[in-house]
């Protein structure tokens, strides 16, 4: 039996590179339809590339667009509207209005400490920010659908599931400060480390949720990665030892269209969500600025791993509203008027318009969490600032838990190489 | 303990090393042997034999062929709390999971200041002697020793097989433990009451005044073999088998330069960036007016491992090392 | 939308351990039948069991099934009858009696090349033998499908693609002698080294088809792996390359069943052929013991390549009849009865069978290929036998193209020390 | 040419480099610049700067993030006859590549017994100084010179790096190029049509009589300030930029060392098991009855490489270096 490709096919030799050329040619006559997926591709294609082509002038018409791809599971459209979804509606079903206005709290206090860290790298107190704008309701839904117990795996980006995971959004600073490299207690809220190597956290949320199953508990683990990541030997190596050893795992890939300067066609010619299937395990597609999508998604996902059904793969389609990192010049290599078409859908103005329609806030809520964000904006500011540089002899620390007589001599000599400079201070 | 009233045994360094996984198994439910065919087949020198038999699917799990996803999955599950002994086939075969172990394992602890843990040992069957493909033969472990986080040991014997194995999998840093694999058929008693000393210390395997012979894992055996011809023509060597790489355990070597006054460093590894330089940078240093010769080195050449019909002429021999002993003292 | 797992589900927490049961729960109640790849996982599954469980005395019932398997490309029966297949059968239409012959030729010589090399090896003329036992069809078919300007990958086990390459066969002994690590020239022949880092060759042919692409060149590049190196990241990662760049290469998975001790189960939970689709190229699995199976789908997706529609997975469901390689012991951990249900399905006997009950081959060819096995094999012995070791001096050669001072200096004290003994022996 | 009529040009080093994979682009049709980030962007910091846009999607490649990928894709397009020069974004991320390039790209020429060439140069800005984050201050030439099969520069300045590129990008043999990023923004005079000098030479940058500074890369800059305050104080310090480490020049160290009779190499990796080690194992082999002093070395410590904050502290510091020359002459 052959699977067809879900993929435009595009000869060879024709005229012209044929890197980049993926979305235009996605349309091409012959591309096969032989199942949903083909068209999934097409769709989303089609739906980027009018992003980037249309003014921003009109959400409506977007929102349309958007509510109407069937591949992409959405609970409310990008103007606040809640959209019926039997298989996904169950997950949701609970939520309470306070709830509801917690979700929102918790995105707006995302967004305000988000902004605050920017802020603080431009005045130099922070070496480097990665700002997760844009990604609020994908981490903000992912991470309030996990439990206590559960355990999350994040890349460099998770401010909003740390905040989840009541992790203090100033231990989060240290390591953009330079201050330390994580250092944060992962297991006081089950919330690893900051990994920088892209995509070999997905083994090690792996191989955790492996010794969950071995426990017998029936926790979950959730290993976030980007679209990027998709492409990295590791996660493909993550997909197989979860699929084998049915790990009760979700990997959550924010598929926020960029790596970088790179655009998701540098990584797949199909849609991301489509790789969990040759590992054997489903994958979805949720709209990642849709927190209650989100939410409902990832619990189906959690519960599946819970119940032994193994891992599945959550594709959030969303959007890096800012540059990759304060390092970062997105003006160099992506159009603005893309950027400005993802902010009609932004996830905060789409919950805050739903609340506001179904009379589910107060317009009292919304002044009391301003002022709730200026004071979280403030506390962060002065406990960065307060942030000590660490001892130099902090840096021999910790490199083994059982010690190391190189580590011991060299600690040694560096304490009395800094002794005599005090004695020929001190003289 | 299924040896239980046995004090000592007569064992192959492979068997030393299969009894002492078994005993960890035994002893710490947390224990766990991973990799590639560790299960049914006991692995492809049979280390692992009997294991999964005895103590089942899951906790000696024979996993899918991709030497990252071995280990970074065996991070994943010390952080859940088990302590996996991770075997990677042969020497030319970790690196695919190089990234793993020097990026992660190694760096890990550190990055948590301390509030997490990574009690792994990767076990690594290394060295060549054997006449085997390409790959099969090689002697990575200066490649670890440089990345601080690791801990690098190797076994010359059956005893320190099993007691070095022992310490490596209760010890709560990463180890990567290299197996002398054309030593692995070399039987010594083992006694299983008596630790022989600590994992990272040295130790003087024959005694001597003229000129110290350093090595470890597979070169011992044939260090000690040179003492005995060398003793012959009158000359007394001092052998000491390092057995940790890193940390290296200067203290011991130091303290026999300062006696003999000549060192030569012997390993399979290619010279150039090997464990020798680092011994004989750090023990000119420390023994700059003691030496009476230059710290010589008998490693492997620059070179790709050969094929084997030519691996004899690659690796140190009685000969080229006798050579180096002669060089050493025309000095 | 969700992508439905074609996995079986079970329960986590389920009494007994997980690993290995695949086979025995493929057919549990609660596994989705939501697509034709769910039913084809749990046909393949079933087979297998069967095959492992029924006596091999009826090869007849055993054919029937594998012939009925919809997944499973078949152009002749395991008894030899010629079965239609609109899709495939123009690949093969063209084909004389006297190429027919020749395919049979080819597998019978490599498989009397094959059997000399383990004899060969058993009297310690070599130090390893990897033998393709079994495997004829998948790479006589396969092989037979290239051009000479195509590009071939092999892994160790190739011998019968080399062959169709026109390899000298003894130029493959080299390194299972221990003489050289390899060593022919891969471009006489354009079949690479022999690679033994298990999945690392698949990012060569990848790149390489790039640089075919590059080039405009029509050729096409085939690269051969193993179920178990299906794993492996490196593998993965040639399908994103090869599809991002529609590299025009055939992904070739001589699906044997183990990769050493381990069966297929280890490595994936669906059938292999399915991980192309989530890459955005076709997967398909073909009978790897029928020969025109092999040749005709290798020969549509080199075509695909050739026309610019980028890359191919082809699995050859097929078995290794034999150990691992002389090393290995399969009986420690795979039951005979497995290998006799296979050798029902045995590729030589199979075309053997269609060319006598089609009248395309009289007895005396099959007489004369007998003679020609026989010097064959003495050729092969003799040629080994002859092998010289290399000279000591040799193992500094050629690690730089451009010399390297370093290795001059170790080839300069080597030869002094050698010749240090010239003179005392000559003394 | 773009600078046709300039014979020389005052350059950043980043500049130097970008201006000289121009001229490789521009005089040989073969070669391809891959890597993350290089095209659009012209990589994180901007080396590559507007190449793609004059050279194309087709020579100035995107890739996929999957860094051994990239180099095992640049392997079969070298393999094809192409030459491909590969950016890895950081040092720390070569580990997932690291296999490809250990067990393929520099095995592959004699695997073939030199029957095809590989021409491939992987481009590393290495090194800290920047503040940078986790991995991205990393100094992991060690781990590249032990093995056989592979070349390993490092430039220290604008001309050497834009020539050093020429020289790296038109051998047959796989380069590792090491690029100092925080030298990046120096310039330096870059003569275009003058060769400064084969490769793999090192280059007496500083002449002296006292002792002799070893350097390479980021740390020459440094060693220039140390002789320039150790002149200060009445000391006359020989700084060698040794360019290459692998092969390393020996011989200039040698010629050096046998005048000034003693030495101190400085780098940023960890000291243990570091260049410094091979070059004080081989040149006190060399200079036994010359040396007045051990060989130091000055280097990182063996700990991972530590946040910005602490990495002043982690890294060779002009007080450092002083403190080993004070040592040394103290012999
Ligand atoms: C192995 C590795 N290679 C390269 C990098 C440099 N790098 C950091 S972030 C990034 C892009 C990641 O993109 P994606 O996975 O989509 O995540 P995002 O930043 O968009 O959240 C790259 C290339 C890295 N950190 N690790
Ligand atoms: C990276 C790597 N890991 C492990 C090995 C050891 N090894 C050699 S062959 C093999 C099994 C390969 O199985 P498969 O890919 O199915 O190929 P087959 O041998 O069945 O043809 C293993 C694990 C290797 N050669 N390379
Ligand atoms: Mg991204
Ligand atoms: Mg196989």
């Amino acid at each position: 039996m052959t699977v067809e490709s879900t993929a435009a096919r595009k000869p060879r030799r024709s005229a012209g590179s044929k890197t980049g050329t993926t979305r235009t040619t996605a349309q091409s006559a012959d591309a096969p339809a032989a199942d949903a997926s083909a068209t999934a591709a097409k769709r989303t294609t089609t739906k980027r590339a009018a992003a980037v082509k249309k003014p921003a002038a009109k959400p409506a018409t977007e929102t349309v667009t958007a509510g109407a791809d069937p591949d992409l599971v959405q609970l409310l459209t990008p103007a606040g509207e809640r959209v019926k979804n039997a298989a996904y509606d169950p997950y949701v079903a609970a939520l309470t209005p306070e709830d509801l206005r917690g979700l929102y709290r918790d995105m707006v206090l995302t967004r305000r400490f988000d902004a605050e860290a920017t802020a603080l790298q431009r005045q130099g107190e922070l070496g480097l920010w990665a700002s997760l704008l844009g990604q609020e309701a994908a981490q903000i839904g992912s991470g309030r659908a996990t439990r206590p117990d559960d355990y999350v795996f994040p890349t460099y980006r998770e401010h909003g599931v740390a905040w989840c995971r009541d992790v203090d959004p100033t231990n989060l600073l240290g390591m953009f400060r330079g201050v330390n490299n994580g250092g944060w207690d992962p297991n006081s809220n089950n919330f690893h480390l900051y990994t920088i190597v892209i995509g070999s956290q997905t083994l090690h949320a792996t191989g955790y949720a492996m010794g969950v199953a071995k426990d017998g508990a029936d926790s979950a683990v959730i290993a976030y990665f980007g679209d990027g990541a998709s492409s990295q030997g590791d996660v493909a190596e993550s997909f197989t030892f979860a699929s084998v050893y049915n790990a009760p795992v979700v990997f959550f890939c924010q598929n926020n269209q960029w790596a970088i300067s790179e655009p998701t066609e540098r990584q797949t010619r199909v849609p991301l969500y489509q790789r969990a299937q040759g590992y054997g395990f489903p994958g979805v597609r949720v709209d990642g600025n849709d927190v209650l999508a989100v939410l409902a998604v990832t619990k189906w996902a959690l519960e599946r791993a819970r119940s032994g059904e193994g891992p599945t793969l959550v594709e959030a389609f969303t959007y890096r509203m800012g540059d990759h990192t304060t390092s970062d010049d997105a003006s160099r290599y992506r159009h603005d008027d893309e950027r400005v078409a993802w902010e009609a859908k932004d996830p905060i103005a789409r919950l805050r318009a739903y609340l506001e329609s179904s009379n589910h806030a107060e317009e009292g809520f919304f002044a009391e969490l301003e002022a709730e964000s200026e004071s979280l904006g403030r506390r962060v500011r002065e406990a960065v600032r307060a942030m000590p540089d660490p001892d130099p002899l902090a840096m021999f620390e910790h490199t083994y838990a059982d010690g190391h007589a190189l580590v011991d001599e060299e600690r040694a000599q560096f304490a009395a190489y800094q002794a005599s400079f005090t004695d020929v201070e001190g003289a | 303990m299924t040896m239980a009233a046995e004090t000592s045994k007569n064992l192959a360094l492979a068997k030393a090393i299969n009894e002492s996984l078994r005993k960890a198994l035994e002893s710490d439910p947390k224990v766990l042997i991973m990799g590639e065919d560790v299960g049914k087949l006991g692995g492809v020198f049979r280390v692992t034999d009997g294991l999964q038999k005895d103590f089942g699917e899951e906790r000696v799990i024979d996993t899918p062929l991709a030497e990252s996803g071995i280990v970074g999955t065996a991070i994943g599950l010390a952080l859940r709390g088990y302590r996996p002994v991770v075997e990677i086939q042969f020497d030319g075969f970790v690196f695919p999971a190089y990234d793993q172990i020097v990026t992660q394992l190694a760096k890990m602890h550190a990055r948590a200041l301390g509030k997490i843990k990574l009690p792994i040992v990767i076990r690594i069957p290394y060295g060549g002697g054997i006449g085997a493909v390409e790959h099969h033969s090689e002697s990575p472990e200066a490649l670890f020793a440089h990345v601080a986080g690791l801990k690098v040991v190797s076994p010359s014997n059956a005893s320190d097989a099993y007691w070095m194995m022992q310490q490596a999998i209760q010890s709560d840093d990463p180890v990567i433990f290299f197996e002398p694999k054309r030593r692995y058929w070399d039987k010594a008693e083992v006694n299983f009451e008596a630790i022989p000393g600590p994992l990272h210390k040295a130790r003087v395997v024959r005694e001597g005044t003229d000129l110290t012979l350093a090595a470890y894992g597979p070169m011992v055996k044939l260090c000690l073999e040179v003492a005995g011809v060398a003793a012959e023509e009158g000359r007394s060597l001092e052998v000491l088998d390092l057995r940790s790489v890193s940390p290296l355990d200067f203290d011991s070597v130091q303290t026999s330069v300062e006696k003999t006054r000549r060192l030569v460093v012997v390993h399979e590894a290619p010279v150039f960036f090997g464990s020798g330089a680092e011994i004989a940078a750090r023990i000119t240093e420390r023994c700059f007016y003691h030496l009476e010769a230059p710290v010589l080195r008998v490693g492997g050449y620059h070179a790709p491992y050969p094929p084997a019909r030519l691996e004899e002429e690659y690796l140190p021999s009685l000969d080229r090392v006798l050579d180096a002993v002669d060089r050493s003292l025309a000095y």
